[in-house]
């Protein structure tokens, strides 16, 4: 009787809370969004998966380890706790994945057309603004954020995942679960959230500009960019090193052409292995309390905004350059300022063939959507080092 | 406090967007100047043009020039 | 003369114990089954080496690091060491090797036969009675086993090697050595030892049954499986969460079809690089005081007999299935019911086809065989929770 | 103290089985709930026969399909 | 203007040090060797890249992670700490690394004509001398070496990366950047160092001599030659098993035929995985002051003279075995023996062609280059074990 | 303590040559005696020339017999 006690006792039914029951609806949501919908599956499936884990009662996944005095380990801890300390506490996941992202990234567009940087740059106002719409709430009593908060929620305007994890988690991992949710949604939102506000802002003749084809790009200057990249960081936003020194790591590997071995690997098994428990980490942050409460609803609202926001000033951005410089730029291509590589690229394409059948944007938007992946790391060590000495 | 944690937003928006906006301008300079040294050290055999190469997200295991070798093998194999 | 002497005396030769050199032996047997043999190579050819190195006098890879007051290291520790404490004592290699058996299996057969999980029920019968064995050896002064020790022996006759490592390391990491090379021998001994109990309690009509081609299942149904799988879990047994919970989302993720990438790399690159460290770490435990004693006899014996009440019980409990149901089985099928997978369900296949050369079992077998998976994790999981509270 | 080793045995034996028996037979019963309640809301194309998809254990680089149309490259180059 | 001012103290411009600017073009060069000059890219590109990392002001890639007295973590460590603690510290990134060029060596060679193992002991004379040219220059108050450094710095000598980084990790830590990059950049000269030794040494009569081809050596040998050689080393040098011990696991899991895909994955994934954070945590330890002085001069030039004697040592010492031996050995075969594989081999091919260009040396060079590999090994071993008693 | 580091360094050196030359001469007798008593006990078929087998040091994807293979068809494709 008393084992069966036991059993029973153990169950998750006698166990389980509410909250618990409702995040794991969350957790099926986030997969059939990732599945069904297609939501950026790589991180949204672990996400998911990992929030039905974090939140099975008695379980343990999120279990610290016990050990006795002389430092013997008395009850291992869960596999979620060792992931999350692991390679998220540490900072160590997002920035292997940003060196595969590096590995990945075709720089080739950029450097054909440097000043659509400029676009990369603009998309970022959504971060910052979203900052102010945060402490804004905090300030009216609305909901409740702190200084830190406020630029962790900010950051899911960078539409870039890795960057708005890195960030949490130095700034204010408990709200890790929701930001990272929010960053990644919205991502795979892109192609609903913006073509409005492209359409808004732009008008039809503005949609048909033909950009002049982009010049060919030398395998040097490839070479060379990582590392000018990385040297400027250096001396300006160390801050910033991190992220952009792994991107810029990953980009070399991956150009410079004499260790194809070793940039394969990180294009594949590698990222693919931290893709996998970054995910399930970032899940083990998920819990009811940390999750179904105003302040993620505020977080989901404001993301939304800082995406809007961002689309909008990347395309008023372009038509700014237009402006001031003769050779005009499709303004449509400023919307891929964002960054949520290549969809955010692929996006300026449709948008642009609606208007003109023969206008392929898709390389020239390409340019932006890099720089917007830079931009959102120069804005992420700013925040780190502003609110650091706040 | 409340009024500081706004104008820690204020400074946060000014300063931050103001770095974003020196650097990424700074580094259209340089790059255009790394591009321009790079290409007068080294006036290279450009590999392609650069907006014609996709990005490669796809991790496959079979190169597509052998894919396309393989399918032509098919087709002849149809063909008979 | 004085280095001549410090050569001599940190050679092996002149620190060796017998107990060493046995072990050596043990460990060259095992490469030997392993290569020429075949006995499950990819866990014994490690095991067999660790073995080998771990008992290397003077060599220290089981050695602790050693740090000074301040937290400095002064000495590293060794390879085994730091491989046994992050990958097994904490249950992570098991784990992440559980994920991958779940991306390399096809729920198929199972999901178009589920009453077939009967049998995986019916093959754990061994697991509880070789409990009872040991704890009657125990009782009757022959050996000496705790009842924690008895659980983990009990185990393998679950026939499933990550399963059996994580209950030991969690319930008698001592009696790790020999439990793991237990369970990995006798899978690789299926088709010796099953054949026979399999012949002697079936009549060559049953074997002849033939099986009703299995109904086409559709990809809806394997994806929402593993979810269905895990909510079951998670509500009624949460002990089983870790190791159903990883085996689930391995198999979300072959299923899903949105997240391929990962998938791959699952069942290739993590796999493989957790199995290399796992073996090796499981041979840090095959020391001569821990393998060298009356208890390794028995639990090989006991393992047997676990083994053969296993496959005897899926063969009974397949023919009781016949007595209740129109629908009949073929009860050859009950055997691979052990899991094993997928060496039993090729036994059932080969067996059948003695008896009828137009009878195909192999995906009949298939589905028993998955659900012996289930079932020994299943099976896990009371062990840790009822053991837990005794 | 011993007999309490023969109890506790017993004791796992019975609800050891006792719940694999009782998870295992309720599956049976979700699982076949749960392929009914799927198959009514996504009346599916089945992905051929469940029963003929073998289980992917040999991890190989090549596609099986691949390596088939290279051997019709071999054979037809012997053929020549 | 607070912020402004903080933004501005925290940029690298106003940190940096000129060490730290001379470090960073330190960096730049090896990544101008490794990509323009080819010098072993796999591992120059990574640590020319850590050196770059490990040198920005402010980035705090190398700092330590902070714990409240709690044990909570209030600010995570930087990347290249943990790689450096984790994986080089431990030992554990050499002794992976041992195992995956274990998995890519062919000792069929080598078991064709085993004499060879003897140039792969001449040419570690090296090794030795170099120690003794150290405490020299120590002795007459040049430079200042203690015997743990000496030891470290003759290793370079041994050609081989990883067991440089292994003995000078557990050796003389603070040397481990200058250490590495000579010995991967030695290993690259190899071309350029090795032929004008070779020829000095030789006359064309010798250079011209024809070996006979090697015999078949059969797949049992190929299997049972990693174990005698474990065994051997267990016995007698316990202090070379770990790394021994891995590089023969490797090279068990390569010829077994059994687990053919932990082979491929240790020849792949793992051992670029490895490589890659191995560099990047060589790096780690290139700061200024430690990279910056004069021992660094002497370290690189004690190196190149390693590198001379012991292709001197391997040349002379086939032409003793000529002398004694019948069957006659082309002298050039020698210089393979400092290791370098399989770059060593290749030279004494392409000097041999020069005066005979029927005369393929490669196969037969491959002999001596893996028997370097073992022999600096075996020296390490030695080192290990005296300079600990000393 | 100078003259003790001349010395340790010579002690280094002499028994460091010397174990390192004892272990591989050693080494060249065992590995005689083990060809020996293998090729005794398994008189095995010779997995072709050993010295004909290079070094895999290319880690690619595709096996050279199989890029062969691929030529083959290739240099068919464009015989036409
Ligand atoms: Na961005
Ligand atoms: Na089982
Ligand atoms: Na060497």
């Amino acid at each position: 009787m008393e084992n069966m006690y036991s059993l029973w006792a153990s169950s998750g039914l006698a166990q389980i809370q509410l909250g618990q029951l409702v995040m794991m609806a969350v957790g099926l949501s986030l997969l059939f969004l990732a599945i069904r919908k297609g939501f950026e599956p790589l991180l949204l499936v672990p996400i998911g998966f990992g929030t039905i884990l974090a939140n099975i009662p008695g379980a343990g996944f999120d279990a610290a380890p016990v050990y006795d005095a002389l430092g013997h380990m008395q009850s291992p801890g869960g596999l979620l706790y060792y992931i999350y300390h692991a390679g998220i506490e540490t900072g160590l996941f997002p920035l292997i994945i940003f060196m595969g992202v590096g590995a990945m990234t075709d720089f080739g567009p950029l450097l054909a057309n440097p000043k659509t940087l400029l676009l990369g740059a603009a998309a970022q106002v959504g971060i910052f603004t979203t900052v102010l719409g945060a402490v804004g709430l905090s300030y009216f009593g609305i909901l409740d954020f702190s200084i830190r908060d406020a630029a962790s929620i900010g950051i899911i305007g960078g539409a870039d995942g890795p960057t708005a994890i890195f960030v949490t988690s130095k700034l204010s991992p408990d709200l890790l679960g929701p930001i990272a949710v929010a960053a990644y949604s919205y991502m795979a939102l892109v192609p609903i959230i913006q073509p409005p506000i492209m359409r808004a802002l732009t008008t039809p003749a503005e949609r048909q500009i033909e950009m002049v084809q982009l010049r060919p790009v030398s395998k040097s200057e490839r070479i060379v960019f990582p590392l000018t990249l990385l040297v400027l960081v250096a001396l300006l936003l160390p801050d910033a090193a991190p992220l952009l020194g792994m991107f810029c790591f990953g980009n070399l590997m991956r150009e410079c052409g004499v260790v194809n071995r070793l940039s394969d690997t990180t294009q594949n098994a590698l990222i693919n292995i931290v893709t996998i428990f970054l995910g399930l980490g970032v899940g083990s942050k998920m819990s009811a309390e940390k999750f179904l409460n105003p302040e993620t609803m505020g977080i989901l609202a404001l993301g939304a905004v800082a995406f809007c926001i961002g689309t909008a000033s990347g395309v008023l951005m372009a038509k700014l350059m237009n402006v001031v410089s003769t050779h005009k730029v499709n303004p449509l291509i400023g919307a891929a300022g964002v960054s949520a590589v290549p969809m955010a690229a692929r996006v300026a394409n449709k948008v642009g063939l609606e208007s003109n059948p023969q206008n392929f944007l898709l390389m020239h938007a390409m340019g932006p959507n890099v720089a917007g992946v830079i931009g959102s790391a120069v804005a992420a060590g700013v925040m780190i080092n502003l609110v650091g000495n706040m | 406090m409340e009024a500081t944690l706004i104008d820690q937003g204020l400074d946060l928006m000014l300063f931050g967007m103001g770095t974003v906006f020196t650097f990424l301008t700074l580094l259209v300079g340089v790059t255009h100047l790394m591009s321009m040294v790079v290409n007068k050290i080294a006036p290279a055999e450009p590999d392609a043009l650069a907006g014609a190469l996709p990005l490669n997200t796809s991790g496959a295991a079979i190169d597509p020039r052998i894919a396309k070798v393989i399918q032509v093998a098919i087709d002849k194999h149809r063909a008979r």
